[in-house]
């Protein structure tokens, strides 16, 4: 299987899309030339401006561009540059996108891709580097994938683009360079659908998108001491799959929750809630979850990396879970 | 607004939409030149609001409906809550923003917002939530005195509930929870309206025999975790009911961190009654269903004591 | 007043379909008054020439956004009041299950896609269906409808950025009551006639009286030419007033009874029927005819609506995703 | 100027060592527009700037060694660290706040303004941001509050992606926008609004002075634009440094690279205010010869004591956004 970079993973599924499905339109800022970080490098040139629509620094109004394009007919992926500027476009996000469906008793329906890079890289300051998808669970009518590898990149947003519902793709710009075995040709990956990174007995480890790297060298570490870990990445926070997650503590008896995300109100809350109901008698000692702390993201490079849940924190969470009960 | 005369409304039509705007005439009359009625722009007013918080007024906006935030967003999320951080401790922003959260009757998808579950994972706000005329005076008086950006989580349907309210202008302190019923079988969470659902709920159960334990936590952030434990550590069952959407509502944060922190205290898992995962429909009886209603609320403590 | 190029013939179409708006909005507002129908109400009694007299030049496939106060809208579009009543009522055979209510009326068949609860919401909506229309090249055109309200709000001036930019064939209709919820417009802004904006990002922009059937019915044409021969967005300024409150409810004391009296003149049902009088295309007791017959088709509606079941429990988490 | 000029151009090789990561914004070019006409305000007036704030916060007299230290993140920075290139504040000197989103200023510019105007302490908000911000909603709504409320606050636009009135070529617009002039979005709110050409230092500054007395006097908001030429070493992500300035390009800039040179001969406001000092023979090439030479010793100074000044604690990360 060929390997490609996260990056090129997400340009392949776009332009895969673009060829297959000509209601498939790209919006957002510099998409013509490449955007801003080189993802759509090249695509107007084979499809045309027409479909890779530069816009104005206007999100508000480009988000409620796309969903009433999206409304009637078009299946289009607009683009916002830094998930912190999803704040301007949140009425729309919210209050239409998620809604129409619903509102309308079925008969207008949003299938609308909201690609949105998040995450830490780069000592970029609080206004750049947050991780916001819990706000996005929150909302239904909204689905939210978070693709922690390019297989996954490239297949869940092909799923993204063909749902007929409004998905917020959430791509980290960490792992952008970060490479791995794409299969090609037809390959979307469900929504909805958490994948088993590494099989464990002792105790599961869920860890999200940036963090999945992280949670395996954890394991890793803690396999030269003894103890097996089993790792799941959740892949999609709505609709969360709590199965997979649930069958693998009712097996293993401890979990850890791992996200960049700051800890409180984060989606491993809804992660550990959901949990305890479902399979709380197998529980041998209680959740833990390894996150930001609650505070805005430090500008300076050594409190950013302070600010990240680490391979270390993780390994420590894991072995305080073990001495408990 | 006697007490300090920093403090500024904006967006004067505060109790318009409520047949209580009477109440708002003659704050209008003794302060009329420290209140304006901004055009419709809550990204522009909010800005405002944050801004002048800066240079030293401490502002309070009125956004009435809960969804009306979501256009300043930016303003309150990025803004206001970022600024005293990322200046290094400098730039202070004591601005309220209050608004009307939850289910009022018809308001439908786009007047009935819970906007408290997203905002309470937004690190640098604080956010209170009043369930009855004392705590709304006691937590507002806090609200305004505080140095932070505070988040007044109100509810139409609490304005026509009567209570004792002292005299005295003793403000309440954030991040003490209220043990609104003691009782030693269950122990329910809840915030805002909701708390008077469960307080009703709480007197139905007590004839059957159960004693509920009604713990009404009153601000989100900072959260009084302690007070919640003790009585978990009475009662070993919990259930807890909020108006916010199930998925990453204030339910599922408060059920972690019990879970995580008050593990050995449970004899049997947390049960959530949520507003349901469904945009809010219009119609009376759908809307009337999906909510956290006094007969959910009941099914849940009875199935916590099985 | 009418230009000679409207037949006659054509107008008393006009005049029914006004007076069925007429009728269904004092019906709901009883009803209302009754307790029957619950919820946020806005009514748009006292606009009827701008509804009928824009949206009868478009066709079926032509997109229609509507604002709170959309009811007129929807009807003048072609919506069937029993199904816009049931819908308003929250009943099960509502255009949209009773899950969306007055605010968020969606008439798909007949192409009035939706209204919305936030001012100025659906603008962007509309530029969106302008640029699908566009590329699809079909010559459809989108039309949608707001009040002055909306002329504070930043989407609203991003959107007549980016409709001039990218030439959509999108109709920006304001009507201007004058107030903004409940203040009166010159409190929120120094400039009272938002065609001075659309002016501004380089869109033809007319201001006329809204009270005036013909009056919109001329600036709508020239508009639907410009926006199906491609050049780009219009932007169509009515000036109007509401008979009542912002929302049923509200006794609108904020406004000076005197403006009321002498708007009641201005009825513009009222000015359609001295015209037709005067030219002898319509006797006394049609008109009385006509008015009746909305009130009785409306009643009709009412009772359809109130008979209809409540939507059942299942409905209530259906539709939230469209499976496919 | 020059503080500024060598101050931006030593970030370049500091940022391509590694010794700093992170996007940052140059004012390359826009030297011309921010010391005079931040020379007209009182050391108490209030002011709001973007990402691109580095000129902007020099000229109002930051110290150069802190602003280094914010930008690498170290405690001795203006924020501590906290903040870096996007977020660098200075509230003794009236900068509050600065934002990361775009227009995210130009509402908190009337809210400081609102202030000033209850309190009646005389003081202005000056709210610097590009050619850019216009295309947000959120400028247009702040346009609108200042017009009504007649806030005293000047919103001062540095358009740096047009042609420089007449000078060289410069790259098209960077914003699209419809309108045009960008003078006729604050003339919608009845705020009067002028364009200026911002290389011409003498003109801003005197634009700038009219507007401010006139503001202070309480007639209400007002807009200048000044239009610069866009340097042609900037990049969205990572700016180069065509050539390092130095007096004598004012004469011969033959030492520039090619496709550069248009802009280095007539755009840029340093060189140009340089040959008007010369020619009014307010001062000789050498005496700013000399001045040069004394800020490039400083400059490199200041940005010595950045590298060698520490990381803040790492607790810190923890604490700190609760007043």
């Amino acid at each position: 299987m060929p390997e490609q970079t996260y990056l090129d993973a997400i340009r392949a599924a776009l332009e895969e899309e673009l060829r297959r499905d000509s209601a498939v339109y790209i919006f957002g800022e510099d998409v013509a030339l490449g955007g801003p970080f080189g993802v759509t490098k090249g695509l107007a040139e084979t499809f045309g401006v027409h479909r890779l629509v530069n816009t104005p620094i206007s999100e508000a109004t480009v988000m409620g561009i796309t969903i009433g394009a999206a409304s009637a007919g078009l299946r289009p992926v607009v683009e916002i540059m830094f998930i912190d500027f999803i704040t301007l476009a949140m009425d729309q996000l919210v209050n239409h996108a998620a809604k129409l469906h619903y509102m309308s008793g079925g008969q207008l329906s949003i299938p609308l891709t909201v690609r949105i890079q998040c995450g830490i890289s780069g000592a970029m300051g609080a206004h750049h580097s947050q991780s916001l998808e819990a706000w996005l669970a929150h909302v239904p009518g909204l689905k939210v994938v978070m693709p922690a590898n390019p297989a996954d990149a490239k297949g869940l947003l092909k799923s993204a683009i063909r749902d007929d519902n409004p998905v917020v793709f959430i791509e980290h710009r960490g792992l952008y360079r970060t490479k791995g075995e794409v299969p090609d040709g037809e390959t979307a990956v469900p929504i909805g659908k958490a994948a088993v990174l590494r099989q464990g007995e002792q105790i599961t480890i869920v860890a999200l998108s940036s963090m999945a790297g992280p949670a395996l060298a954890a394991a890793k570490e803690l396999e030269a001491d003894g103890i097996s870990a089993e790792v799941i990445d959740p892949r999609t926070i709505s609709p969360l799959d709590i199965e997979t997650i649930a069958s693998s503590v009712k097996k293993t008896g401890r979990m850890i929750v791992v996200h960049e995300a700051v800890e409180q109100g984060g989606i491993g809350a809804e992660i550990v809630a959901r949990i305890q109901r479902e399979a709380f008698y197998y529980l041998d000692s209680p959740i833990a979850r390894v996150a930001a702390p609650f505070a805005p993201v430090p500008a300076s490079p050594t409190l950013e990396n302070q600010f990240l849940p680490s391979k270390d924190k993780i390994v420590e969470a894991a072995r305080v879970a073990l001495t408990h009960g | 607004m006697t007490a300090d005369e920093r403090v500024h409304l904006i967006n004067g039509t505060f109790l318009s939409l409520s047949p209580h705007r009477h109440v708002f005439q003659d704050l209008q009359k003794k302060f009329g030149d420290r209140m304006i009625a901004p055009p419709i722009s809550e990204l522009g007013f909010c800005g405002l609001a944050t801004g002048a918080a800066m240079a030293g007024l401490r502002p309070i906006v009125d956004l009435s409906t809960g969804s009306f935030i979501y256009e300043a967003w930016p303003q309150v999320a990025n803004e206001a809550a970022n600024a005293f951080s990322m200046s290094g401790g400098q730039t202070r922003v004591p601005v309220v923003f209050h608004l009307f959260h939850g289910l009022r009757g018809g308001g439908a998808a786009q007047h009935s917002g819970s906007p408290q579950a997203m905002l309470w994972n937004v690190p640098g706000l604080e956010i209170a939530l009043p369930s009855s005329p004392r705590d709304v005076k006691g937590l507002f008086k806090t609200a305004v005195a505080s140095d932070n950006p505070t988040i007044f989580v109100d509810h139409i349907r609490l304005l026509d509930i009567r209570g004792e309210v002292p005299e005295s202008d003793k403000p309440i302190p954030f991040g003490v929870a209220d043990i609104k019923r003691a009782g030693g079988d269950v122990t329910l969470i809840a915030t805002s309206y909701t708390v008077q659902v469960c307080l009703g709920a709480a007197q139905k159960l007590a004839k059957e025999g159960i004693e509920v334990e009604v713990v009404d936590p009153r601000t989100l952030v900072p959260f009084d975790l302690a007070t919640i434990l003790s009585s978990v550590e009475k009662t070993h069952r919990v259930v807890i009911a909020d108006e916010t959407h199930q998925s990453c509502g204030v339910a599922a944060e408060i059920a972690a961190r019990i879970a995580e922190t008050g593990f050995d205290k449970l004899k049997t898992r947390i049960r959530r009654v949520s507003t349901l995962d469904v945009p809010v429909p219009y119609s009376p009886p759908l809307e009337a269903h999906i909510g956290p209603t006094e007969s959910r609320i009941m099914e849940a403590v009875r199935a916590a004591l099985i | 007043m009418a230009t000679k190029k409207e037949n006659l013939k054509e107008v008393v179409e006009l005049l029914r379909r006004m007076w069925l708006i007429r009728a269904f909005e004092e019906k709901v507002s009883a009803l209302y008054a009754e307790r029957q129908i619950v919820g946020l109400l806005h009514l748009g009694i006292g606009q009827e020439a701008v509804a009928v007299g824009a949206l009868s030049l478009l066709h079926d496939d032509d997109y229609v956004y509507g604002g709170h106060r959309s009811h007129g809208h929807a009807i003048a579009k072609g919506a069937d009041i029993n199904k816009l009543m049931a819908e308003i009522a929250g009943r099960a055979t509502g255009y949209c299950g009773g899950k969306g209510g007055s605010m968020h009326i969606v008439a798909k068949e007949c192409g009035f896609i939706t209204a919305t609860g936030v001012v100025g919401g659906t603008i962007p909506l509309a530029l969106g269906a302008a640029f699908a229309s566009k590329e699809r090249k079909k010559g459809q055109v989108a039309a949608v409808f707001f009040g002055d309200g909306a002329g504070q709000a930043g989407p609203f001036h991003e959107s007549l950025n980016i409709a001039s930019l990218w030439r959509l064939p999108v109709i920006f209709i304001c009507e201007n009551n004058g107030y903004a919820e409940f203040t009166p417009l010159s409190a929120h802004t120094k400039i009272e006639r938002l065609a001075q904006h659309a002016k501004t990002y380089g869109i033809p922009a007319s201001t006329l009286d809204g009270n005036d059937l013909f009056a919109v019915r001329n600036a709508m044409t020239k508009a639907v030419a410009n926006c199906r021969a491609g050049k780009g967005p219009v932007f169509v300024e009515c000036l109007t007033h509401r008979m009542r409150g912002h929302y049923e409810g509200d006794p609108a004391k904020y406004r000076e009874l005197s403006q009321l009296a002498e708007w009641k003149k201005k009825d513009p049902i009222a000015r359609v029927a001295r015209m037709l009088r005067s030219k002898q295309a319509i006797t006394d007791k049609e008109l009385k005819a006509m008015e009746s017959k909305a009130r009785t088709l409306v009643e009709k509606a009412a009772k359809f609506s109130l008979s209809s079941p409540w939507p059942a429990d299942g409905s209530l988490t259906s539709q939230v995703y469209k499976t496919t | 100027m020059f503080v500024i000029r060598h101050f931006e151009e030593s970030l370049v090789p500091l940022h391509d060592k590694g010794v700093f990561s992170g996007h940052y914004h140059l004012y390359i070019g826009q030297e011309a527009t921010g010391v005079p006409a931040l020379s007209c305000l009182r050391a108490d007036d209030y002011l709001f700037t973007t990402h691109r704030n580095h000129g902007h916060l020099l000229a109002r007299g930051a110290e150069p060694k802190r602003l280094f230290a914010e930008i690498l993140g170290r405690v001795d920075g203006l924020n501590g660290g906290k903040g870096g290139s996007f977020h660098s504040v200075a509230p003794s000197l009236g900068f509050l706040h600065s934002s990361g989103v775009v227009a995210g200023i130009i509402p908190l510019s009337t809210g400081t303004a609102y202030a000033a105007k209850v309190q009646k302490n005389g003081r202005i908000t000056v709210c610097l941001f590009g050619d850019g911000s216009l295309e947000e909603g959120a400028a247009p709504e702040a346009f609108n509050l200042a017009s009504l409320l007649k806030l005293p606050v000047l919103f001062l636009c540095e358009n740096n992606g047009k042609y420089g009135s007449g000078r060289a070529v410069a790259a098209a617009q960077s914003s699209s926008m419809a309108a045009y002039p960008l003078t006729d979005l604050p003339k919608a709110y009845k705020v009067p609004a002028q364009q200026i050409d911002g290389i011409d230092a003498g003109l801003v500054h005197a634009t700038i002075l009219e507007a401010v007395e006139k503001i202070r006097r309480g007639e209400g908001p007002q807009f200048v634009e000044a239009q610069t030429v866009r340097y042609p070493g900037s990049a969205t992500n990572w700016p180069t440094v065509p050539a390092p300035t130095d007096t004598a390009l004012a004469w011969d800039v033959t030492s520039v690279p090619e496709k550069a040179r248009e802009w280095y001969r007539s755009a840029d406001p340093l060189l140009v205010y340089i040959r008007e000092l010369v020619e009014a023979k307010q001062a000789s090439r050498d005496e700013i010869a000399a001045i040069e030479g004394q800020v490039k010793t400083a400059i490199s100074a200041a940005a010595e004591f950045a590298v060698n000044s520490p990381f803040p604690k790492l607790e810190e990360a923890e604490t700190g956004f609760f007043a």
